[in-house]
């Protein structure tokens, strides 16, 4: 499997997981060591509280405010780009609620669209190569883990995990 | 900067196009299949009409702006003419009254052709074709599509002062002519932007 | 499959053809040498005189370069040539001033037509199949002459019979020369619409025979009797302009417009009042506006000279004609009748018209003579604002053209065909079509399949050209030297001539052309009295006299008069000068009130038939156009069809809708059409467009539509021998679902649902 | 454009005579049937009243080329636009058949190719070469005869002068056997057209709309004030 | 409501993954080929020209603009109700969310056809797109249906990633129970899923955005297909009412294409245990306010029009209400509140079949709806001389059935690739349910016992 050196438990009860999370950070792994992967988001439960702050929504109205420029730029700029500007109906060459529309429609467009980017790039999708992962979380089962730890400490945290109530312990790597 | 513009264009249409490019066929099968039947039963719904296109194949090209260099069945040569001092107006007439030039007529090329040159081979087949009693067929080199609904007039491009090889390349270097310069309507547009005439849309299209 | 579909078809694939052709040199057709070298995009305009009713308006014709593919010694290629892309109205000439009606306009798709006859055709089927072969014109000519030689050697001459639509001016006198000269009879002049009757009344009341020119420009009133003068009576052109001048030209004067007739026409719809009138009374209406001016006093009798003076009564006040008998005979209303009378004799000048349907009675003549009378008595005759005669040219070819007399009339020559074998051996058809335009009862397509030869000139395969044995087409008007004399429009003297404003696209020749060939083919009196190479040197030799005329062309030498009448396009005088008026030759003719007769019990044919010519085809010679197929009619709408007008609530009375499949009977046969619901009708008319209805006139008018004519009695205008197409009595019933093809005011529910709250 | 309904007589001679100026095609009788005829200008009739006290008006109604014409703005493509004389312009090329301007125009003064239009041969050769063929897909109306103008203009350019009033006349108008119809620029106060307009018979169609048409009608006078007068 | 354990909701949900019944192979095949159909009817009408519809002048828009109105007006179904019920933390939403936007998605690009398809020249579509060219024309934006151009746009996107973004967990979790390529085929469609915490509130946080987004999308969306008839000074079209009045009616029939869906799904997927009554239940008493305030709207546009009297805007209100148009004008009352508003209102008829027959009503009723705003007005527009009447062709009416089969192809190929009921959604609210419900059993803790 995975090429990268792990420790890991797989937990069926969310709240035990929780114990296997405090676990590994009582036994000193630092924070970015501890995986925590679920089928689930287990909102409410401690584990799921990690790394839960985001920008997203600033990010997404800013992309917002970036797709109405661009939209009504380009509202502008169609409606005087002729040489010799193009009148319909009588409206004045920028018509107002027109070009309102379309910076309107493009600014959602934009905070969409950053929304996703966001989403994709913090969430770390697109990678398809995990260095871990288990497909007994798709059976339910969460898996709590330590990424890269010293094998010193390995016994330690078998113990640790299987207190806290791990089903199983799997390792990945050279361990 | 047109170039990328171009560029940008033909990209987005063969986009367009090879989505509907598999089904040209399937448009030819059933449009003649429509036909067969409206000819055959007179089906309530059965219409006259004709495509704007005589094929389905000629519509992709001109959807795509591809129009191959005439063929001309004399191998006439702008070059050699212009060289013993003719000028344009002088086969071209008319170009300085009006929307059209006159391609000359057999009996204009024979006016001097009966005995200038009547032994070289293009003059021979002039010659022939005129003792049939015929024309030279020559074939259009530039001129707008049906489907551009452009309407050209020369002479008010003449007596504002553009130079023939503006929009025609400079013809005492062609032989045969060939269309030399690309008549876009950006080409035109620079143009007339540039000394500042109308650029107003139904200045030349109605 | 019927017919159409398969002309639609074969057009298709012939245009197919014509688009495969292009790009590829191979492909395409050859090339000829342009005889002359034309600038394209630049266009010349050519004058051309307008020969598609008897108006003679002048034209300009815009022509321009172009391809057409022609045939050129027997083959087919494309040949550089002038077209002619427009026609408009000749602003110099004195008839139309510059303008040109719809009809005129459309002039150019004869031309062009898909269907016109391409090339000398002999008959190689059964007569009247339409089976036809393609000859050489010399053979065409030799078979023409063959016959009349033949007849010739046989002195048979009086054998020979030519059936002519009404024609003026030189090509009259050429016909009628080459008749004289063959020893034949003269042509037979026919046409549905024809203003005899108004001719005759005129030249009785007031010494000309010829249709009157209203001047109504400077009329305060005019009183239209039946008379659709801005659509297709008379001269159209010339009326209208003088109709808007009558009505917005005078700063602070505006005519009045009153029209009688039981439906509202084009005319009646452009009037301040339209008084619908029983059918026929319109000179019993007539009279008695006289006698209110008479009996109130706006003017002596005496007045109206000769033309009172031929009316019964009018010395005593026209006594029989006081509204209230007027109101019983005619429907219009006692008070009507005075209050119009007043308004007209207070309000000089004014003028009245009678014509159409009016004329179209066998009481026509006497409604024409009343509203002459009319006319004399408020002082309209031969003033301004009146009525004016035309001073119309008559031109001369020669001793031997004087000879010719007038000829017979068509019922005349049916009986003389019906009158014994072989009592016509020849004839020769000359564009007319009276197999369409006259009555079947009149039994001429009968008759003219007994006559062993028929030769025709037209250049379309009609009902009557369908018979004829060989055909020699004849240029189309724009490729034909042309001429004309108007005899109404104008007060001055027009002489119309036109160079050809093109090349022919066809295969064909000018009739005049083919006539001095034959004469000369058959040699000996006919080849000396007709002594000219071609059409133009007549039409030149007819001018000449005018050089030293005053008018609109003045030169030295006779070929520089030539060369500028053709330029302009004619010859004028220089002023308005109307013919004499007083002179009337007749007397006591129809002197006496006669009532309409009609065909058909009042019982059994409850409606009276109003046939009317459209504004777009005409009298049916206009129906295979498509602009005139495809422009709505300006009153009901319709396009590419007839129809039956009624009454509404006639139409509710016999269960009719809009729409519905009706058929119009007569004693004499039955049409069918959809019907058209219209106001403007009365509850005792039926009216039906003529021109439809053509069994074979080309893929446009072909199948389409029915033609009232056909079921017409065969009655004339007492003491005339024109028809009395008015004059027809039919019943009306609804025999199923039908289309009718409108424009506009499609939704026939739309007066009641913009009903409000 | 002023027309003058006391003059006009309905003949339709202004119809044909479009027809054959602006190549507009000949639809047949099938499509016709289908409502598919085009006329650049009609001459609508109205009857008023019921027998025998029928009215009848007529009205000929070409594209009134408004100034704020609500064809214009609806195209997505600008084919639809205003031009630079103050014309509705109508851009064949640029038309990709929304038809959203025929549906916008209150006149129903645009026509719609629903196929690429037929001359049978040789009614080819009656085609005006100074005005292009619209093939199926587009949506055409009255251009004012814009042909007409470009060339008045270039004609009046190449002689070094400006377009005199009256100078340039579109088919209709010239057609027009009762004079009912004049031709000129609105916006020079002196023209016969602008002259008219003024007229206290003038009247435009669908005023209310706030499209302010450019073609003027003159409401058709009455005997009457004639007599008042 | 039974409860299920994880694997059971798994094991049922991901069953119409693995295999096709012949029924379904039938089912799908004449959908396919009724497409096929319609396609062909299309070429037919690009090679032969528009001429081959019933439309004429002045009805220049007929079935194909309906069918516009009426697909965009059903793509409200999913979005917009996932959204609301989404922010107002409505607990039942979560079997009903995905094949709600699905039907979003699809009806969506279903709807964004018509308007190429009813195109005079529609090889120029791509005008419409803002590009350079060096013709330098541009698109007009002052034409609303440039505005179209991009609020479909912008909703398209919206709803697409709308939809897909909770698919993502569902993929990964059809990923780890098969094997061979489709393993590889849901791995790459996964985006590399695998379910931390921080994907977890990531993912949360989107959806929170998108929702909030997303309603005032396709809010804008109606809006703007109603201004394209607002903007027309054409009688019976240039009215106030007719951006709310649009979006209501989207609305509605959106709900109605809603209920009919889950039926379906839930009767051929045998999902019965997941499409409980009470799901037909809630969406019935939206389809039941929402067919009030069309009603209102209706009421409040006939009465403006009637009092105010206008004569050009009677002559299209009489043919509606009375003349030629009437039949269908009530036919469209009637499928939209007569038969709906008992069945909905009274509590014993809101079953699933009651609901599902409402829900017909308003599908059929609000396409004669959208006819009926179109046809009237067109045919009855100002001047009585050019008015007009249509009737639609062959053509049109196969274009428009095919449209409806297509809805139907898709929807079926999609529940064959993906789960038609959000696992993970349906897994967490049973978690959520019964923590926020300490009286129940918690099953998993008993198994882990």
């Amino acid at each position: 499997m995975a090429s990268v050196n792990s420790i890991y438990g797989l937990f069926a009860d969310p709240d035990a997981a929780d114990r296997g999370v405090n676990a590994l950070r009582h036994a000193g792994v630092a924070q970015d060591q501890i995986v925590v992967m679920s089928s689930e988001p287990h909102e409410g439960h401690a584990f799921s509280l990690l790394d839960h702050k985001t920008i997203m929504p600033w990010l997404a109205a800013l992309g917002g405010v970036v797709g109405g420029a661009c939209g009504f730029l380009l509202a502008r700029y169609t409606q005087v780009a002729y040489p010799e500007p193009l009148i319909t109906g009588g409206m004045p060459l920028v018509a107002p609620f027109p070009s309102a529309i379309v910076t309107y429609e493009l600014t959602m467009m934009g905070a969409v669209i950053t929304t996703v980017v966001t989403l994709l790039i913090t969430a770390r999708l697109l990678k398809w190569k995990q260095p871990l992962y288990d497909s007994e979380i798709s059976y339910g089962k969460i898996l709590v883990g330590v990424l890269g730890p010293s094998g010193a400490a390995r016994t330690d945290l078998e113990n640790r995990l299987r207190s806290a109530g791990a089903e199983k312990i799997k390792t990945t790597g050279q361990l | 900067m047109l170039f990328y513009r171009r560029n940008f264009k033909s990209w987005i249409r063969i986009a367009v196009v090879m989505g509907i490019a598999g089904l040209a066929g399937l448009v030819v099968e059933h449009g003649l299949a429509a036909q067969d039947q409206s000819a055959a039963t007179a089906a309530p719904e059965s219409q006259v009409f004709t495509p704007a296109h005589p094929t389905v194949w000629s519509a992709v090209q001109e959807f795509f702006n591809y129009r191959p260099q005439p063929v001309q069945p004399i191998q006439f040569t702008h070059k050699v003419h212009l060289a013993n001092g003719l000028q344009c107006v002088m086969c071209h007439v008319g170009v300085d009254q009006g929307p059209d030039a006159r391609i000359p007529s057999d009996n204009f090329c024979m006016t001097c052709h009966r005995v200038i040159a009547t032994d070289k081979p293009e003059i021979k087949k002039l010659t022939a074709y005129f003792n049939r009693g015929e024309d030279v067929p020559w074939q259009r080199v530039y001129g707008f599509l049906p489907s551009a609904h452009v309407k050209f007039n020369h002479a008010p491009h003449i007596r504002a002062g553009v130079d023939c090889s503006k929009c025609h390349g400079d013809m005492t270097k062609q032989t045969v002519a060939v269309r030399a310069v690309d008549h876009t309507m950006g080409f035109c547009i620079e143009c007339h932007q540039q000394r500042n005439v109308s650029v107003d849309c139904v200045t030349c299209h109605y | 499959m019927e017919r159409r579909d398969f002309l639609k078809i074969s057009a298709l694939s012939g245009a197919a053809a014509a688009l495969d052709a292009c790009g590829n040199p191979e492909h395409q057709l050859i090339r000829f040498i342009p005889e002359e070298d034309l600038t394209p995009g630049i266009a010349t305009w050519k004058p051309s005189v307008c020969t598609l009713c008897p108006a003679g308006c002048g034209m300009l014709v815009r022509v321009m370069q172009g391809d057409a593919e022609v045939v050129r010694k027997g083959q087919l290629g494309l040949l550089k040539m002038g077209l002619a892309k427009k026609l408009e109205g000749n602003p110099a000439h004195p008839v139309n001033e510059g303008k040109l009606c719809p009809r005129g306009q459309a002039g150019l798709q004869v031309t062009y037509h898909p269907d016109r006859i391409r090339t000398p055709l002999v008959r190689s089927g059964p007569r009247g199949s339409g089976q036809f072969k393609e000859v050489t014109w010399d053979e065409a000519t030799k078979q023409l002459a063959g016959q009349l030689s033949a007849l010739a050697s046989g002195k048979q001459q009086d054998r020979l019979a030519m059936v002519v639509p009404p024609l003026r001016g030189v090509k009259k006198s050429l016909l009628g020369a080459f008749a004289a000269a063959l020893k034949a009879p003269a042509p037979v002049e026919f046409a549905f619409l024809d203003g005899g009757v108004v001719a005759a009344a005129d030249a009785a009341s007031f010494g000309p025979a010829e249709p009157p020119t209203a001047d109504l420009g400077h009329s305060n009133y005019v009183l239209s009797f039946g008379a659709d003068f801005l659509g297709t009576w008379n001269s159209p052109v010339a009326q209208s302009l003088a109709y808007g001048r009558m009505r917005a030209g005078r700063p602070g004067k505006r005519g009045k417009l009153v029209h009688f007739e039981p439906r509202i026409s084009l005319t009646a719809g452009n009037a301040d009042e339209w008084i619908p009138c029983r059918p026929g009374t319109e000179g019993a209406l007539a009279l008695s506006l006289c006698h209110v001016i008479l009996r109130d006093k706006l003017a002596p009798a005496a007045d109206a000279g000769h033309a009172g003076t031929l009316i019964e009564g009018w010395a005593q006040g026209l006594p029989d004609f006081d509204p209230e008998k007027a109101e019983q005979q005619t429907g219009v209303p006692a008070a009507t009748i005075v209050r119009i009378a007043h308004e007209a004799a207070t309000h000089q000048p004014a003028v009245a018209l009678a014509g159409d349907s009016a004329t179209a009675h066998t009481s026509g003549l006497f409604n024409a003579l009343a509203v002459n009378a009319l006319n004399a008595l408020l002082g309209s005759a031969g003033k301004p604002g009146g009525i004016l005669f035309t001073p119309a040219w008559t031109p001369s070819l020669g001793k031997t053209a004087e000879k010719s007399q007038a000829g017979g009339t068509l019922p005349a020559l049916v009986k003389r065909i019906q009158s014994g074998p072989d009592a016509v051996k020849a004839l020769l058809l000359f564009g007319a079509n009276p197999v369409f335009a006259a009555p079947a009862a009149m039994q001429v397509r009968e008759a003219l399949e007994k006559v062993p030869f028929i030769a025709s000139f037209g250049s379309f395969i009609d009902e009557t050209s369908i018979l004829a044995d060989v055909i020699l087409p004849d240029h189309s008007p724009l490729e034909s030297w042309l001429d004309d004399a108007p005899v109404s429009g104008t007060a001055r003297t027009v002489a119309k001539v036109a160079a050809p404003a093109m090349e022919p696209v066809h295969n064909t020749r000018g009739t005049p052309d083919v006539l001095l060939d034959v004469a000369h083919q058959l040699g000996g009196e006919a080849a000396t009295a007709l002594p000219w190479k071609s059409y133009d040197e007549a039409l030149k030799a007819a001018f000449a006299p005018l050089q030293h005329e005053k008018g609109s062309v003045s030169a030295t030498d006779p070929d520089e008069f030539w060369s500028k009448v053709r330029e302009q396009g004619g010859w004028w005088s220089a002023e308005e000068k109307s013919l004499p008026v007083g002179g009337g030759k007749g007397s006591g003719v129809a002197a006496t009130a006669a009532a309409p007769a009609f065909d058909g019990g009042a019982d059994a044919y409850a409606f009276h038939l109003l046939p009317f010519a459209t504004q777009m085809q005409y009298d049916g010679s206009l129906a295979h156009l498509p602009w005139m197929q495809e422009a709505p009619d300006p009153l009901s709408t319709v396009m590419w069809g007839s129809w039956v007008e009624l009454n509404p609530a006639t139409a509710k009375k016999l269960g009719i809708e809009q729409g519905n499949l009706v058929e119009v009977a007569s004693q004499h046969g039955s049409v069918r059409a959809p019907a058209l619901l219209a106001p403007g009708i009365a509850p005792d008319v039926v009216a039906m467009p003529v021109g439809q209805g053509h069994e074979s006139f080309t893929r446009y008018a072909s199948e389409r539509g029915a033609n009232p004519i056909a079921i017409l009695a065969p009655m004339t205008v007492t003491g005339t021998d024109a028809l009395a197409w008015a004059a027809t009595r039919v019943k009306v019933a609804r025999v199923g679902e039908g289309k009718i093809i409108l424009f506009g005011a499609r939704l026939h529910e739309m007066p009641e649902d913009v009903k409000h709250r | 454009m002023v027309i003058d309904l006391d003059r006009c007589t309905g003949c339709e001679a202004c119809v044909v005579a479009c027809h054959a100026e602006n190549n507009i095609a000949t639809v047949g009788e099938d499509q016709a049937a289908r409502a598919r005829a085009m006329h650049w200008i009609r001459v609508e009739r109205y009857y008023e009243g019921e027998f025998p006290n029928v009215k009848t008006k007529f009205m000929p109604v070409p594209c009134q080329q408004c100034g704020a014409a609500p064809c214009e703005p609806v195209c997505p493509t600008f084919a639809s636009y205003h031009t630079i004389e103050g014309l509705n312009g109508q851009v064949y090329n640029r038309c990709i058949g929304t038809r959203y301007c025929a549906n916008a125009c209150p006149y129903n003064t645009r026509f719609f190719n629903f196929y690429n239009p037929v001359w049978d041969k040789p009614l080819d050769l009656q085609l005006n070469p100074d005005v292009s063929v619209r093939s199926e897909g587009i949506m055409e109306k009255c251009t004012f005869c814009v042909q007409r103008i470009k060339a008045g203009e270039v004609q009046a350019a190449a002689e070094k002068r400006l377009v005199k009033d009256g100078e340039i006349q579109p088919a209709c108008v010239q057609s027009c056997p009762t004079q009912a119809m004049v031709f000129g620029d609105l916006s020079d106060p002196e023209s016969e057209a602008s002259r008219l307009a003024r007229s206290n018979r003038a009247t435009r169609l669908l005023d209310e709309l706030g499209t302010f048409p450019k073609v003027t009608y003159l409401q058709r006078g009455s005997w009457h004030d004639n007599e008042n007068a | 409501m039974t409860t299920k354990t994880p694997e059971q909701i798994n094991e049922d949900l991901l069953r119409p993954l693995e295999g096709t019944s012949p029924r379904y192979l039938a089912a799908l095949t004449f959908f396919v080929l009724v497409v096929l159909a319609g396609a062909a009817a299309f070429l037919h009408q690009v090679y032969a020209g528009l001429g081959v519809t019933g439309l004429n002048r002045p009805v220049f828009w007929g079935f194909y603009i309906t069918d516009f109105v009426f697909w965009i007006g059903l793509s409200h179904a999913g979005t917009l109700i996932s959204a609301i019920l989404r922010l107002s933390n409505a607990t039942w939403r979560r079997p009903v969310t995905r094949c709600a936007e699905v039907i979003t998605v699809f009806a969506l690009s279903i709807g964004a056809m018509f308007p190429v398809v009813h195109l005079g020249r529609p090889w120029l579509a791509f005008w419409l797109f803002p590009y350079p060219s060096e013709r330098g024309i541009w698109p007009n934006i002052r034409s609303p249906l440039l505005w179209d151009f991009f609020a479909i746009n912008t909703y398209l996107l919206g709803s697409v990633t709308f939809l897909v973004l909770p698919i993502l967990p569902d993929m990964a979790l059809v990923r780890d129970r098969t094997t061979g390529w489709k393993k590889k085929l849901y791995h790459v469609l996964s985006l590399g899923w695998t379910g931390t915490p921080r994907q977890w509130s990531r993912l949360e946080m989107a959806m929170r955005i998108m929702a909030v987004a997303v309603i005032p999308v396709a809010v804008s969306v109606h809006s703007i297909v109603s201004w394209d008839f607002a903007m027309a000074p054409v009688p019976g079209w240039h009215s106030t009412i007719f951006a709310p009045y649009f979006v209501c009616g989207a609305i509605f029939s959106g709900i109605a294409a809603l209920i009919i869906a889950m039926a379906l799904l839930r009767k051929f997927l045998h999902l019965e245990d997941y499409l409980l009554r009470i799901h037909f239940e809630n969406l019935g008493k939206l389809l039941l306010v929402m067919s009030l305030l069309w009603f209102y709207f209706v009421f409040a546009e006939r009465l403006t029009t009637w009092y105010g009297n206008g004569s050009s805007e009677m002559a299209v209100f009489w043919p509606t209400q009375s003349g030629s148009y009437a039949p269908l004008f009530w036919a469209m009352v009637v499928c939209n509140f007569v038969i709906p508003f008992p069945i909905l209102a009274i509590k014993k008829l809101r079953t699933i079949a009651g609901t599902v027959v409402a829900s017909i009503g308003v599908v059929i009723g609000m396409w004669l709806e959208r006819f009926l705003i179109i046809v009237p007005s067109l045919s009855h527009k100002y001047l009585p001389y050019s008015y007009g009447s249509y009737r639609p062709s062959f053509t049109e009416i196969i274009i428009t059935v095919a449209t409806f089969a297509g809805l139907a192809m898709l929807y079926m190929l999609f529940s064959k690739i993906i789960p038609i009921i959000s696992v993970w959604e349906l897994k967490a609210g049973e978690v959520t349910e019964t923590a926020t419900a300490p009286a129940l059993a918690r099953p998993e803790q008993v198994r882990a016992d």
